[in-house]
């Protein structure tokens, strides 16, 4: 996969293992397993993984010629389909990846934070599919914002348990999951939704998520003959991103653009330790969080801030560690993008290309629409996900704003309800 | 003075609590009662905004801790307007000690952050008098900083041994625990519980040639309970979420801080005599 | 594609054009264009379909060996993916071809009639695609009960039109589209979405889903060594059912098993003209609806009835004129499953496989679970789509009937509201 | 008596009506009252439930028709109880016409249709008077059955020539028509409308040399109108919506039947005094 020493437990001065005592003996059996299973494919684990990847998720997804935007911007835009993964968002690779080790590992149940839904979801369709006993950690404003999310991972068979300490988002999700882990952690793994987290998570999370770029990459050589100039992916824990840029990591002149989410703004609120974004890459400083070092929102003391977005899979006070590590290097440049301009590219890739995005996703389309012109002629966008969990919020926060680009609702108003 | 002093004679009865919990004042009573009431040692919580190792009733101390104004900085305060005789010990979050030296810096502006690490933060507490510090996210793989600043500053680093903890994993932390080993009674998080686990037995047996006191933590209430764990070995008694239920209590009530200073004293009471007691069925712990 | 005559507009006795005299010249113009675009690859057409399809669809979809329904019935069970196509259901392929042939026309501007809303959102997305305007008719009924889609072919640009006749279902709904049609013929095509209406909708609808059927029975072959005994696939208008089985129709010792809605009662109430099912195939005899003459719902004057489903999507009077016409042949065996029965099937595949199908999906899987002791070794079952559209009918019914097999939903109750 | 006999004296004025609209005794009044305001022939809907080619107006009249118990059978009682003596043409859809002969069976039953096809309801119509049929989604094609029955019992089939009719298919519809031919003044369904339309003229001059008379409709609502149209070369002028929203109103205010057929019976002699103007503007449509 990576050229990288798989042991070692940083990237640079980020990451390492920054758990309770209590969760350092699963963390080392998970560091073990990840080398041989995942490395070095022992028992066929990786055979499995991609076949089931391929049958039960749907890969590989397209790499798609998007007619409208490449007119729009005058430079081709390929559009990454991982919407169309089961589930509806890159998060399977993973969820299936981490439930299907931890059979090989012998574990008996399944542990996960959500904060979209959209890794409980995916965490709860390959705990289905594994016949694996699965609980799912939310943040009680995520249960609220997600409901269709819960919907499914209950009628997937998970249980959900809502999280109510603080504001209820991703943040306190991980951490109720990790206490969680460390009760049971004997027959218990612990799917965590990104590239955050201890050594081996950031790691492990980005190989199951590479298949993107492997893909990718063949494709666009494929269909354009040679590499893309721009990869553009959002970023919120960053799995998606570290999937979509692994692979091109080493092809030196194509610039990897992580998109993280500017929220209402980039300024903090120190007093009521709140970021109303979740630009930690752009604006975040290094800190332990979630058992590693990386770049954090948080206040001069080091607490960690209250992060905000308009979608819930952006809103992260954390980002993975060697997404932290390549920005410090100059290999990712971090760019963010606000709400507004989301909402925008969230409508404008609806009615243009005929493709719903995620929220999450939307971001990465309102850096293309922002900052075309600094892009090269051939950019590939990463479609994370589709929209469909999040057309509550987005007809809500449509009419708060009242964009030009947005569809009349009425008939929808007029016949009252929710969703 | 130094943490193992606080084990010399007797088991240790060694209480935690989050410090400005559930304001400064009372908070700093409290503490003081729970001294009066025959602490050994006294942990004390620097809240954190992440606690991952805590259940409910310490998060819900942090919050309160938190809401009160608790930083740091007043942290550090707090420790010295202290007026009891017993050795402190700071519990807190690894990001937070790592922060300190970041303090005055703009955050959020992007700026590499400092490579002085902890030490800032271990030498502001030796300072003010504490004693030492248990940091249940820094395992002895990441101890490094934080072990050189306290062997700098004559502080302890206080480690924890989980039921999980492998042996590899044991000699690890052998190298660089130094105070007194906290022996986790089950896996899980902290929080009072209504029975003694078995693992506690067994961890206490995998250790017992360590040169460092043992204190058993996590899930110990009531007297009873300290009897049984010191009379299985343990040198001492650490006991967080029974006296913060205390606290919790009083808070939502609205009761007078003197009257809950009255109860914790009397449960820090039962839990020394507990310890006491448990000492007496099985022969002294030996240091070596 | 099949070895029929593609000028005969007749199914044996069924099929033909039944429309008014407004509308022939646009069926004859469309019969045309089907012969030269579809059959004869003119100017390439059916190239770009099919690579569109691949696309911005996301063709193939997999053929699944489901493990825990093969272990349950003790027979091998294949879910041939529609579910993953762009959209969420099978419908994409029809949408997608038709658009794309209105633009070959030099159509302008496209309508079309929905009933579960996946045909609609499957059109508003190709049309977003293809840049054509678009206006969706939606019995109001549908509207209510199928909102999420109803969001989404706004979201895409669409524009949607309430339909308030009769009972608001999607009878009414093609109606409506049938008449808006007569108007706009000259420079809008309408994309029917089933196999049903006028010649040459049902051939032209079978064979842009055929290529459900040709991609299964490859897989098949190359999964299995051989053909399965049996496919299976849900009915409502029978596009999906086509679709599936058209590659197969040849393969005589292929069973092929249609399965229609059997609603709550096989029963008809004459008096009320309501039959509270859609089983056409089982209990419909012939007539002429929409353009066509096929079996139906209709009461002994001849007026069609009301039909009923817990799926929107199936709940049809008519049904395709081939598959009645298979079906008197003896080629096409017409079963049906009741409510309770696809309910029950919704919640085992969403707990044991980790798919949540469609309503319209689940009466294939309670037609299995039903009868698997009569299939054969090696079972293909059409897993038309995604059941992220029927979350809200499925709590309702399911809280409604308490079945064995449901989730426990407290945790949303408790949170109220709706989705 | 056939139909074409309407068209033979001057322009004739044939509306529509859905029977039974909103019930059987005040339409049966309704229908009466336009043979009295001058209607040369009638055209009277029985209602199917998808009534694909109609408007709101037609649609609304047939679900009011529908709703008060109106069936094939009861039509040809209707058509029996009329008290008019000029021709009535049948204009439904076809599937009643081809369910006619099925309607003892059991339906719902999963028996093969049976092969009479639309033979039996001709038959019946003929015994209660009927001289015709428009069958709106019955196209030349696929005419060849009920066209075959109609003329087993003398009846005539009325064809709609739409403005976007091919020639070719003028051709076929040319071989199959008699009684008049239905010229549709404009693309769409039935309703009232506040224009007439060029298309009119078009469809009527390709269609100059038909033996059988041409009749214009779709849209026609005043006397004006009327007088356009036949000024523009139609033998007749074919009005619905514009009449049965008379009926609608009338039926929603909960007006009496007398002063609704008054309505009708003035609103019919306005268009057929519209017709008449027509005809002196051109010169008199000569039969061939
Ligand atoms: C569709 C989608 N994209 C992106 C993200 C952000 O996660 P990550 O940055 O780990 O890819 C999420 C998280 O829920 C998501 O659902
Ligand atoms: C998922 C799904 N399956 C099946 C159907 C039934 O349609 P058909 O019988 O034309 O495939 C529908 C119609 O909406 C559908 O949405």
């Amino acid at each position: 996969m990576s050229t990288e020493d798989a042991h070692d437990p940083k990237f640079g001065e980020y990451g390492g293992q920054f758990v309770p005592e209590a969760l350092m003996p699963a963390i080392e059996e998970l560091a073990d397993a990840y080398e041989r299973y995942v490395l070095d494919n022992e028992d066929g684990f990786m055979n499995e993984f991609r076949s089931r990847l391929a049958d039960f998720g749907g890969r590989p997804t397209p790499l798609q010629y998007a007619d409208q935007l490449s007119e729009r911007y005058d430079t081709d835009v390929y559009l990454k389909r991982e919407d169309l993964l089961h589930g509806g968002a890159h998060k399977l690779n993973n969820a299936l990846g981490q439930v299907l080790l931890a059979k090989y590992m012998g574990k008996e149940r399944i542990i996960a934070e959500t904060g979209a839904g959209q890794h409980g979801t995916a965490t709860a369709m390959a705990a289905a599919h594994l016949d694996m006993p699965c609980e799912i950690y939310m943040g009680e404003t995520d249960i609220a914002r997600q409901r269709p999310n819960v919907f499914r991972m209950k009628i997937n068979g998970s249980e959900v348990v809502p999280v109510t300490v603080g504001r209820g988002t991703l943040k306190e999700a991980i951490s109720e999951t990790m206490r969680e882990w460390a009760t049971t952690v004997e027959n218990t793994h612990y799917v965590i939704g990104s590239v955050v987290g201890p050594h081996p998570f950031p790691k492990m999370v980005r190989d199951f998520q590479a298949v993107i770029s492997e893909e990718a990459r063949e494709q666009a050589i494929e269909k354009t003959g040679g590499l893309p100039t721009d990869v553009v992916a959002c970023a919120g824990g960053g799995s998606n991103t570290m999937g979509t840029f692994a692979e091109f990591v080493p092809d030196e002149d194509v610039a990897l653009h992580a998109v993280e989410a500017g929220g209402s703004s980039l300024q903090v609120d120190e007093e009521e330790g709140v970021a109303p974004n979740s630009a930690t890459l752009s604006t975040g400083d290094e800190g332990v969080l979630h058992g590693a070092r990386t770049k954090l929102l948080q206040d001069s003391d080091g607490q960690i801030m209250e992060s905000h977005s308009v979608s819930a899979g952006l809103d992260y006070a954390g980002v993975g560690p060697e997404l932290a590590h390549l920005v410090d290097e100059g290999r990712v440049t971090p760019v963010n993008v606000d709400d507004d301009l989301a909402l925008e590219a969230f409508h404008r890739l609806s009615q243009d290309e005929g493709i719903i995005p995620a929220l999450e996703t939307a971001h990465a389309f309102g850096y293309v629409e922002k900052y075309h012109d600094d892009l090269g002629d051939t950019v590939v966008v990463n479609v994370s996900g589709r929209g469909d969990k999040d057309l509550e919020t987005v007809i809500e926060e449509t009419t708060e704003r009242d964009l030009d680009i947005a569809p009349d609702m009425s008939i929808l108003q007029r016949m009252g309800g929710g969703l | 003075m130094g943490l193992e002093t606080a084990f010399a004679d007797e088991p240790a009865f060694v209480p935690y609590l989050a410090a400005g919990d559930p304001n400064y004042e009372a908070s700093i009573e409290y503490v003081e009662a729970l001294a009066k009431g025959g602490a050994d040692a006294i942990e004390l919580g620097l809240p954190f905004s992440e606690p991952i190792a805590e259940g409910t009733t310490i998060q819900n101390a942090i919050v309160r801790s938190l809401e009160s104004g608790m930083t740091p900085e007043r942290f550090l305060g707090f420790v010295a307007d202290l007026d009891v005789d017993v050795p402190l010990v700071c519990m807190t979050y690894y990001n937070l000690i790592y922060q300190y030296g970041e303090s005055d810096s703009e955050t959020a502006s992007g700026e590499t952050a400092s490579q002085e690490g902890p030490r800032p933060f271990v030498e502001k507490a030796a300072e003010v008098g504490l004693e030492g510090f248990v940091v249940p996210d820094l395992p002895a793989e990441e101890a490094g900083p934080l072990r050189d600043a306290c062997d700098e500053f004559g502080l302890d680093l206080v480690f924890i041994v989980a039921p999980t903890t492998t042996e590899e994993r044991l000699e690890r932390m052998r190298e660089q625990v130094s105070g007194y080993v906290y022996v986790q009674a089950r896996l899980g998080v902290t929080g009072a519980r209504d029975d003694v686990d078995d693992a506690t037995e067994e961890s206490l047996a995998r250790i017992t040639d360590w040169d460092v006191p043992k204190a058993v933590g996590f899930g110990i209430k009531t007297g009873d309970h300290a009897e049984r764990i010191v009379g299985a070995g343990a040198d001492g008694v650490i006991v967080g979420s029974a006296l913060v239920d205390i606290v919790a209590e009083g808070y939502e009530n609205g009761d007078p801080t003197g009257e809950v200073a009255a109860r914790l004293e009397a449960l820090a009471r039962e839990l020394k005599a507990g310890a006491l007691r448990g000492a007496r069925t099985r022969p002294q712990p030996e240091r070596t």
